[in-house]
Parts: structure tokens; C-alpha cells; sequence
């Protein structure tokens, strides 16, 4: 089963990926699948663990499985204020 | 209780007026400014990019977390886009009865919003280079210092 | 550095232009609003009577003690006659390369204005009564606390 | 020899004193003898102790000397603010 993810990307991963958003249709529902496949493709500096993830809009765990639908942002560390 | 992310300039006046009340016997509120300079290069403009509907959360948990621990009441505005030196970036407004409470409740809702607001900022040097900041963690707002 | 003792309103923007620069990062203002209410009364009016000579010398100490000690610009205006229900009684602005030095150096300012600076306050509470204020002095800041 | 002191007077000091300064020639010239003098006058309700006293428009110890042509204030605790 295929699911179907959309990707936000933000600051320095928007700049690498050259795109603010895009879907992705995904067989692993892991996180950390996903973001290997995203790091290769966009050469991202950092490693997982650097980053904290949103799914659907709300901080979420490393270790949370992806669903059919949700949408994903893998978070720098913030640099605001 | 007001959060809100804007490209529009930040008047704070307009904003400290939203914070007046005639029980209240005490205002702090807090700026940041773009400053000309960062460790040892000109600036010449940031650009801050924010995660809208994340932070629209986050920040209202941060304003939320300040009122119940000091018995205010708090506001936060954070600028985004492309801002030049002397721009405010963020502006926050606390009042209480005391003045105790606005200055640790102004000071817990700045360190908050640089460690936990999803927002990312680009300098953008007068020689053209530019780099997003990596870290925004002096050591007086390591993390292990946030409650007070 | 500017302290003032004035009789005419305190308005806020007008001081916090003076604070603008391009190399500061960080800017804290304080106000302290005449309240409603105090001590479960209900306050129409505060007179603020000040020895002049004097609170310039202590003011402009006081500046210069927190600008020595936290590496900050900073400045006092404090009002005095007679003042009404949401009247700003006094002014504090700050600013710093950094955050922290604001917060710390506008406490240290106000707290100091309330326990050195020679100024006295008369409350006249709304059944006609009036009475001068003998202890400013709640827990919070207790002159064993004044130094952080 | 008597000495010429301008004594300055704030807050309730000065509502009870119903002025806001005076000149006084005095003998003894002690701060003490001086707002001895006063308290009995005008009725002031606090020890010497529990003001601080400017000379000269300056903070001064209690035990200052007081010498021809000073100015003295004796202030009640500061409440600004």
C-alpha cells in the first residue's frame, strides 16, 4: 500500500530542496525512512536527529508511523526572536 | 492574549495600546531590533521565514505557559520577510499587577520564542553572502536555563 | 543617559525614539500605570511630589550604575503633580547588544527608582480620603534583593 | 554664634509643616537638636532614625555637622515609582 505524503519544507531545507512543498507517495512509514530519501535527493546537512518533526501541524516523535494523507516538515532548529 | 506573525511592519505603540488597563499597575514589554552587526560581520538585512500554522500553536501555548505561571497578561507579535537594520523582529508585551511578574514573564516568552517558535532567520551580509543561522543559543538562554 | 522629573504626561513613543540605534539588538521598556486600586481601595487620583535637586543626582546614579554594570544604554523619566487613573508615573527604557542585559539592567533600575530615588506618592481614594504611601516595600523587592 | 539653615520640607513633612521650606537661625548644630525642634513644632510622627537627611542636596549621615548657610531636608521613606 502506497500512501501519500506531502513534504513542508522551511529555511535551509526549502532553499536546498528549491521548493517549499511537494507530495511524495511512500511505502516505509517511518520518518527516518523518509527523511534518507529526502536527504539523498537534497543533499540536507543534517542528520535526523538535529531536527525536530511536525505531522499535520504538530510536533511529533521521531518514531511516529506516517498515514495515508498526512503532511510532514522536518524542523531546523529555530532561530526566530 | 494576541500572537500573530506579520510582514508588516511592527508599531509597537499601536500594539502597547492594545495592553492598556486601568487595574493594571505595570508594563514591560521587549523589543528585538536588527542590529548593523553579528559576530564580526555587517549585516545589511534579515529575511525570517516562519512554519505559519506550527507557530500559531506554539506561540499561543508560550503566551498561555507565561499567564498561568505569573498572573499576567501577554502579547507577541513576530515580523517576517525581509526586514532591514533597525527593523523590529519581534515585539512582546506583558502587563500585571506587579512588576515582578512582567519582567520574568516578558523574559520567559522571549527565550521561549527563540528556542521553541518556528521561525528561521537569514542574514544577509554587505559583502553578498548570506547564511541561515544555525544556532541562536547564547549561554544566557541555554535551554537548562529557561524556567525561573 | 537621560533622567527627567517632569509635570507633563509621559509619552512612551517619543522616549523609546530616543533609544533607536543600529547597533543595539535588544531594547526593554518598563511603565508603571496608576492602578484602580491598592490595598483594596479604590484610587482616583495619585500625587507624586519629588525633592529635585537631589533625585537627579540619585537618578543619574542609578542610570550609571546599571549602565556600568550590565553594559547598556539606558534612561529614566519619572512624573510628578498630579496624576490619574492609567497615567504612566514612570518611564524606564533600556537597550543592549543582548537580551539579557535589558531585562536585568530595567529591573535593576526600577527597583533602585523605588527604593533610592526621593520621590513620594499620595493616594486619594474615591470616598476623599487621601494618605501618602509609608512602605513601597512588598516582598518582591526587598532591598536584600536589590543586587543580582 | 548662631547659624543660618534653610530646612526643605516633602511629602507628609511638608503637609504637616503646612510649608515647603523655612530659614531657622540655630545654636546647636546637630541634626538631631534641629529635627528635635521641628518634630515638636509640627508634630512629625517619625524618629530621626527613620528618615534619611540631605545637606546640601546630598545624602548625609545622621551625625553630619551642620555648618552657616546649609540646607537640610529630612526625608521620609522614598515610595516613587
Amino acid at each position: 500500500m502506497t500512501m501519500k505524503i506531502k513534504i513542508l519544507y522551511f529555511a535551509q531545507l526549502a532553499e536546498l530542496a528549491e521548493k517549499s512543498e511537494e507530495t511524495k507517495h511512500v511505502i516505509d512509514s517511518s520518518l527516518c525512512a523518509l527523511y534518507a530519501d529526502l536527504r539523498k535527493t537534497y543533499n540536507f546537512h543534517q542528520e535526523l536527529t538535529q531536527l525536530q518533526v511536525a505531522v499535520n501541524h504538530q510536533l511529533s516523535a521521531h518514531d511516529t508511523e506516517l498515514r495515508d494523507g498526512d503532511s510532514v516538515a522536518f524542523l531546523p532548529p529555530m532561530t526566530g526572536g | 492574549m494576541l500572537f500573530r506573525i506579520t510582514e508588516k511592519i511592527i508599531v509597537p505603540e499601536k500594539l502597547r495600546q492594545t495592553m492598556l488597563s486601568s487595574s493594571a499597575g505595570a508594563y514591560c514589554s521587549y523589543e528585538g531590533w536588527v542590529r548593523d552587526h553579528n559576530e564580526g560581520k555587517d549585516v545589511n538585512s534579515l529575511h525570517y521565514s516562519a512554519y505559519e500554522e506550527l507557530a500559531q500553536t506554539i506561540g499561543c501555548k508560550i503566551l498561555h505557559e507565561a499567564e498561568s505561571k505569573f498572573q499576567v497578561e501577554s502579547a507577541i507579535v513576530h515580523r517576517v520577510g525581509d526586514l532591514s537594520v533597525a527593523d523590529i523582529a519581534v515585539w512582546v508585551g506583558v502587563t500585571a499587577h506587579h512588576r515582578g511578574d512582567t519582567f520574568l514573564a516578558c523574559r520567559y516568552i522571549i527565550d521561549n520564542i527563540k528556542h521553541r517558535l518556528p521561525v528561521w532567520k537569514k542574514e544577509v551580509y554587505s559583502n553578498g553572502e548570506e547564511r541561515w543561522i544555525d544556532n541562536n543559543h547564547c549561554g544566557c538562554s541555554d535551554p537548562k536555563n529557561l524556567q525561573f
